[in-house]
């Protein structure tokens, strides 16, 4: 999820969310952070990738595994993409050969059988359907034709499984943009319910091509995440989301323009191979 | 000792570096799995093919990405896919090697990456979870898996099985539904590099980390481990692989810095 | 596949093929005419779209069917596009939602069940291995890295599902030029056993982007197609594939470069919208 | 009849474009029905979304398609997809409308496309298949069929089935396993449009074309057909549709002229 849309999620209050996905990094933890989260289908929760371990949201998911006030259905990236693929195909389901033996099969919903051809042991994912999925696009045209550049991660089968599609685009264009190259469009417009301009919507995650993540912003995440009280996380929402009011206000703390143009030179390496 | 300084990650991607085989495929998770990757590309191993998970392949060598999505793994790439795309060639047998990381081990290689505790409703710690470390390990041909070496993370039962190993011992994959012939490979530790010995597919000591003795890994594995009949002892680092690893792979010490605290 | 591919599979005498495919036009006609096809699991054949019927190859179709000589396995163009798939995904089956009821389910190999989540029925389809895959690209490296123009048709998974892959391309590159847009790559280079530098390999069927299909030369051969005795056949055969030593020579009798910069012309709509 | 000269493909051709509603996604088969889809996007219905087999979305308007993969189905497309992306968008039911041809019909909306011959094994003359016809039709909200009249084609029990319709009736589709609430809609012949009509799902006579008696229509169709109360007639193709096909869609005349040698 681009994280100008969690920001937004945040600040108009949504609660009671189930997440369905793969690996979640700081889009998910800035859900479990604050209580928002009921209910996960999921690969991968908790993790700030190689920067720390957020304590606070641990604690927190810990304790509402116990009360059973959040409920965990334990997948893998493989099998949530599929999960999503099969609903992109209109299946509802698709076989996998990974999760077989494992706890996480058995707390799953997969199921296995044989083969019916060749006798082999499958397992079965079944489809999943979001309500709602919001990606972030390089550009779209008005009509929610979008593209992608480099690599596609998910965004091909989640904005296709989901019921309601939300684009958040760095740049509306126009449609004679899209079509100059249709082999980049990843997503065609009738899947899309609304398209958002968002400039530097991914910040301060990293845009292929455009702006890297922001490491030092999230090491300082990090370290509010670890601080297990919550008091360090509460400053850091105050600061940066429920004390802004939009997206745009957010970016001019963080540094604005300069800063992304500082995050587009370490994208594309200058001065370093 | 030699009058290199180096920390234990640094000298555990140096190590897990020259097995890394040049001409294979392999499927790296992020921290240090990736580094040594990187590093193997850089020095041993020049055309090893590496596949990111979020679809990037063969990237040309830059700085370490930072996660699976990181444009690093698409910089310059031969191929930018998609995740399902990435594990679809997995599924069908293209990755020689996954390289993968684990809360918890047992002898046959089974990893645990999403609880500590019990009780699954009654966590005492929630890990992560899977991330694609069951899919690597389900599909790879061989499994390379590099892991902290105490009896907490080496157990006879881990709380929770996440990544299959051989799951039960011999024919365990298959009678699971895994596809034969794959399984874990290699583990390094902080201490040592082990292996699994074919026919019981139990975890076997093959070299020592300078320094390390024998006794010292039995104490820290908590199940019974076997031994290779000539146990070796790992070369240290050379200046080439700690000048690669800071200043051309981790220049910002992202993943390098973790080791630094336990030495330093 | 490329018909210059086709052209040499003639030439060099293989007989007794299988052919799996969705829709095959001239490549599988050709293969048809000359008698070396005796499995097929198909989708569509003997139609040359809309240029008329091929009477000879239908007869010689139809004759073998009733002696048992050749075997026709009854698809779909979804169905055979989604055994490949199965297959290109390292899977033994695709469940689809096509087929059902009709007596080309009753002809295929396909199977029915219950979803196991949803109750509902769903068709499952056998991935599909073939030996040899060959398909032809506009560009690739000698690695195999493969970038293909425009639509994708059955490419990405024909490619990855054989077990022997053949690539023709208009034009070796170098590395280089692959790493400049890795999102054009569509088949990497570990599925590739061979390239082969064809330009034009295509012709006279057509290559997007580059030439448009040579109407006069497939109306020509739709003639001779439709002659029942197989004489008019015997004749294009002999003036373009038998009578020729190579792809080079057989362009060069259809006029050359010339004949393709009019095809370039053509395919650009230069002069007409 | 006006003093404008057609022939029956140009006749049918702008009929049935007539009936391809704005803003709807349309899956269209080779030959006719492309050239139908063609007129209407010209003319009637700009903002109707094509969708070709072999991945071709939204091209600009442009010369026929001779094929479902003729770069022409993507000339400035906003979206060059795969043949399994375009077939799995319809599996999803993205697709609004189908447009099929086919070699027989009966009264349910069933389509042979396969044989000519009462025994599967020795058949009288084998035709060329499905193709993706199957999948349009199982897959569209309402399917359109264009094809030609008479007692050879519109028969009670087709040879096969290829592609289905109603299959044995009411139910039928949801009884084998298809999607519910989707099927034939529409059929275009040289002689009149029909329908479906919705409790029944019987083949229904909707309009004429001019000059053509429901007595004729009657004597060309092998199956008891239904009749709306009023039946109308179609109007004739106006100079713009003809003007449209002749000069933008097919100048070539490569569909078209298969309509000239009935009547010229």
């Amino acid at each position: 999820m681009p994280i100008a849309f969690v920001h937004e999620v945040l600040r108009q209050g949504f609660r009671n969310l189930g997440m369905a996905s793969g690996t979640r990094n700081l889009d998910g933890d800035f859900l479990l952070d604050n209580d928002r989260i009921v209910k996960l289908d999921i690969g991968y929760i908790l993790g700030l990738e190689m920067l720390g371990i957020p304590l606070y949201a641990r604690t927190l998911v810990q304790n509402k595994l116990k009360t059973g006030e959040l409920k965990i259905s334990e997948w893998t990236n493989g099998t949530m993409a599929w999960r999503h693929k099969a609903a992109a195909m209109g299946l509802p389901f698709l076989p996998v050969r990974s999760l077989a033996g494992t706890d996480s099969f058995k707390y799953s919903a997969a199921k296995q059988i044989e083969c019916p051809f060749t006798g082999i042991k499958v397992v079965l994912v079944p489809a999943i359907f979001c309500d709602t999925c919001c990606i972030h696009v390089h550009r779209a045209d008005k009509y929610g034709n979008c593209q992608i550049d480099g690599m596609l991660n998910e965004d091909y089968d989640k904005a296709r499984s989901a019921k309601n599609l939300i684009i958040t685009t760095e740049k509306i264009v126009d449609t004679k943009e899209i079509r100059k190259d249709g082999s980049k469009t990843v997503i065609p417009q009738f899947y899309v319910d609304a398209v958002v301009e968002v400039p530097n919507g991914a910040y301060p995650t990293n845009m292929p091509g455009l702006y890297y993540l922001d490491l030092d912003h999230l090491k300082a995440y990090a370290k509010a995440a670890g601080d297990r009280s919550g008091e360090s996380l509460k400053k850091y929402y105050n600061d940066y989301v429920f004390g802004t009011k939009d997206f745009k206000e957010f970016m001019k703390k963080c540094g604005g323009k300069k800063r992304i143009e500082e995050l587009r030179k370490i994208e594309h390496m200058e001065g370093r191979k | 000792m030699s009058k290199l300084k180096y920390n234990h990650i640094e000298f555990m991607a140096s190590i897990a570096s020259r097995y890394l085989e040049d001409g294979k495929v392999v499927f790296a998770g992020t921290g240090i799995p990736m580094l040594a990757a990187a590093l193997a590309k850089r020095i041993h191993s020049p055309n090893l093919v590496l596949i990111f998970e979020a679809g990037g392949v063969a990237p040309e060598a830059s700085m370490l990405p930072l996660s699976v999505a990181d444009s690093r793994t698409t910089y310059h790439a031969t191929y930018c896919a998609s995740m399902p795309a990435a594990f679809e060639m997995l599924q069908q047998g293209i990755a020689s090697y996954a390289f993968l990381g684990g809360a918890q081990i047992d002898k046959y290689g089974n990893l645990n990456s999403t609880l500590i505790g019990d009780d699954y409703y009654h966590p005492k710690t929630r890990l992560p979870g899977s991330g694609g470390a069951n899919e690597a390990a389900s599909f790879a041909w061989q499994t390379f898996i590099i892991m902290n070496h105490n009896r907490n993370r080496f157990v006879e039962k881990p709380y929770y099985i996440t990544t299959p190993g051989y799951l039960d011992g011999p024919g365990g994959r298959e009678r699971a539904g895994l596809a034969p012939d794959a399984g874990p490979y290699m583990v390094f530790t902080e201490l040592c590099v082990l292996d699994f010995e074919p026919l019981s597919k139990r975890m076997r000591l093959k070299s020592l980390l300078p320094g390390v003795t024998v006794e010292k890994v039995i104490q820290e594995t908590g199940f019974e481990l076997l031994f290779h009949e000539n146990i070796t002892t790992e070369k240290e680092p050379t200046e080439e692989e700690l000048r690669v690893l800071r200043e051309e792979v981790d220049p910002w010490r992202v993943v390098l810095s973790r080791g630094d605290a336990k030495e330093e």
